[in-house]
């Protein structure tokens, strides 16, 4: 088997390393595109502590949701969390830190902890208790705020189709967060619908290069409908 | 009277040119798809990563790898794209996307803007809202002038936590269209049969009334 | 003719506006992936004291490299001018003046540009040339120095294929900085071996959204080619 | 005996693991792909924007569009994937790279390098030289050991500007491989036939030599 050769056979070897307290970077945007498999595994492990970095914290029952049920995660990054009464009680409860991050700033942070950059400047925030501790400067007579990278232990992704060099495309929205985390985990998961030989994606298609990706792993997938809404 | 909502995205819609590429949000905003003026093709931005989103699917489309911001599944028009979150948000944050149009609890004169958190209910997070208001040059906010309770959403200064800062001139009401010009709301038209004087009771904030105000028509 | 269809018939149409003292950003990298006829048009037109913004100046002759022959270019920001003998005698003269940037921070200023990051901190060139007048800074023990966005009032752009919403797609490794200039301009202009109707290309496989463009040719291309190298 | 151009090679190409990514640099660097050890494979990075280059084109495979970081024509192996120079750049800045092989000028006992620029001389530019030595942790320096006037190369500290401050920790010249420890050369191999005495002779910076030096082998 050859070293760039990224398949692992069992969800147990693909998050083989995940220990208590680490930070997990998961792709998804609400239900859509989310690694389902891998948080079914997180949840297997009963590994705690656990600081989440995703947009969005499932639903009860579905997606990051259910790592809640064992009070795994101890604080979430993310910029819409409104969907989960689970994750409602244990925030009032003090169970639960979140940090509340915009959905751009959050998706940049994510792709500059992967590309080397520490930190940049935005106007979003600006003014909002967002901007509340951080550095305030102006460029060309306007405001920014500066926003750090986000890196994570393990980086959880849902991809269409990869090669078993571990690159990958992604279906339709089901893109959102995911090629963002795979770019800023320390050790990048890829769970796929369908695993082809290299040279069957055409390169310059590729949405995540197989460099950024640690480990490769088939599933298969419910995935959920969050809010089915049908033309008249 | 009050415009209906299907009327307040109506009238927002008459802001749009051939040629837009337009973010709407969730609730009334989305409403404004529906109205698309006769000779005019916009494609509207979704912030998950969709520019070209088409109507909702027929049964037999329904994928749900395919959904728009409010997660609500979603066709993709021809010629739309498909790209991930960094991408998105640069096209918002870089001021390509030329008209935002969104919901609000309160704006005031200096073009603040509060809309994601009101303090002792539930934080559920401000999603692409403050991305969207501090990325567009060109925002048009939907709102109800007043609260049921009667309290004007339109303020000297907004109470509630900002969503951004000096970046709304435009603000659709169900009594009004104005704009924010040198601290003050501009009363430019008012809905069918709404007096002056209602809107002047019901905005807090400085309020400059011109000598003529049209009223809007539908 | 929808306001969406972004297709022009002349060059002189797709730099309608460009004027003296005028920012452009270029694509390309080496003679590969370069907006010939978009350079060939703005020599045509003779406009002066232009600061070009491109990885580099082509080569004599060729590229960006005929715009010195009039003098064109009052300065060149770049990370590699070596290729070119007119470039080198333009500089010694004064005639020219040259920003070096290095190639990975030229690529993220442009993007930054495009995504509205005025500025971004970064570790390359620290404690080099680069770094002069720039802000130092420490994140987590490492020394970065600050960055700031790249703009320009044009973009060139070549494409391979786009429909005529202005969506492109590139050619294998003549993708390099197009993408990003075509987000840092306030004008983008593309030129393409082909335009397809709306429809014709999916969707997530696109490049370079249509948002970014407000022009598009049909062009014809030499596509010379700098070194020549082949298989033993 | 100084090695050979080809042997500057052999030896780098030693340090290749399976599963590398790896960035070659121009001139003796790019060499190293001729000798990639029997039952190991890597993916070459061209910082234009391409991950798994291949072989240089046969004459019907030649194509403007598809060059490496050195301009030449080359080709795609089966598994590469072409992206744009911020992506490219975000792999090299991220530290996403495995093993980065450069030529230099000079290297110093603090781990600076000097490879873009000699004043007096016209100035071509850093291309990626930067970015390459600033995001990668693991850098292998081919070089002279000296000058042609005998001057050394592996100096207390560079004279010329630098490329990247403090990145270095390995370095093969013609003489000797070495690393950089603690503000010193620690002499770790020498050229088959060459004497500890000569390596002394021509390093100039703080050089620490071990009990035993091993020769290479080839």
């Amino acid at each position: 088997m050859s070293g760039l050769d990224k398949r692992v056979s069992t969800y147990e070897q693909a998050l083989e390393g995940l220990g208590d307290g680490m930070t997990v970077l998961s792709g998804g945007f609400g239900l859509c595109g989310i690694p389902e498999n891998l948080i079914a595994e997180i949840r297997r492990r009963q590994v705690r502590d656990l600081t989440v970095v995703s947009n969005n914290c499932g639903i009860d029952g579905f997606g990051l949701g259910v790592l809640l049920e064992d009070r795994q995660i101890r604080k979430m990054i993310a910029s819409y969390v409104g969907e989960n009464a689970l994750f409602e009680r244990q925030l009032l409860n003090g169970e639960l830190e979140v940090e509340l991050t915009p959905q751009g700033t959050l998706a940049e942070r994510l792709r500059a902890g992967g590309a080397g950059i520490p930190a940049f400047y935005t106007a979003t925030g600006y003014g909002t208790p967002v901007a509340e501790g951080k550095e305030v400067r102006d460029f060309n007579g306007k405001h920014y705020i500066l926003e750090r990278a986000l890196i994570g232990d393990f980086a959880i992704v849902k991809g269409w189709k990869a090669d078993y060099f571990g690159n990958v495309i992604y279906r339709h929205t089901a893109q959102n967060f995911n090629p963002l985390v795979a770019m800023a985990g320390r050790i990048t998961v890829v769970e796929v619908e369908e695993i082809v030989a290299p040279g069957e994606l055409e390169p310059s298609q590729i949405h995540t290069p197989g460099i950024y990706v640690n480990r490769l792993i088939l599933g298969h997938f419910e995935k959920r409908i969050e809010k089915r809404t049908l033309r008249a | 009277m009050t415009l209906s909502r299907e009327q307040m995205a109506q009238r927002v819609a008459r802001e749009l040119q051939d040629g837009y590429y337009v973010n709407l949000g969730i609730g009334i905003p989305t409403l404004v798809a529906n109205y698309v003026p006769e000779g005019i093709d916009v494609m509207l931005q979704s912030e998950n990563g969709l520019l070209g989103m088409g109507e909702f699917p027929a049964e037999a489309e329904l994928d749900a790898d395919m959904i728009n911001a409010g997660k609500q599944t979603v066709t993709a028009r021809p010629g739309a794209s498909i790209f991930d979150s960094a991408e998105s948000f640069a096209m918002i944050r870089g001021g390509h996307v030329d008209l935002t149009v969104l919901g609000a609890f309160e704006v005031d004169v200096e073009g603040n803007i509060a809309s994601w958190m009101i303090p002792g209910k539930l934080i559920k997070g401000m999603g692409g809202a403050m991305d969207l208001v501090a990325g567009a040059e060109n925002i048009i906010v939907i709102m109800t002038h007043a609260a049921k309770d009667g309290a004007s959403k339109l303020l000297p200064r907004c109470s509630l936590p900002l969503t951004g800062a000096g970046c709304i001139r435009r603000v659709l009401t169900d009594l009004a269209y104005l704009e924010i010009e040198n601290g003050a709301f501009v009363l430019k038209e008012r809905a069918p049969g709404v007096s002056v004087e209602e809107i002047v009771a019901k905005t807090a904030g400085k309020l400059i009334v011109p000598e003529h105000v049209p009223e809007m028509t539908f």
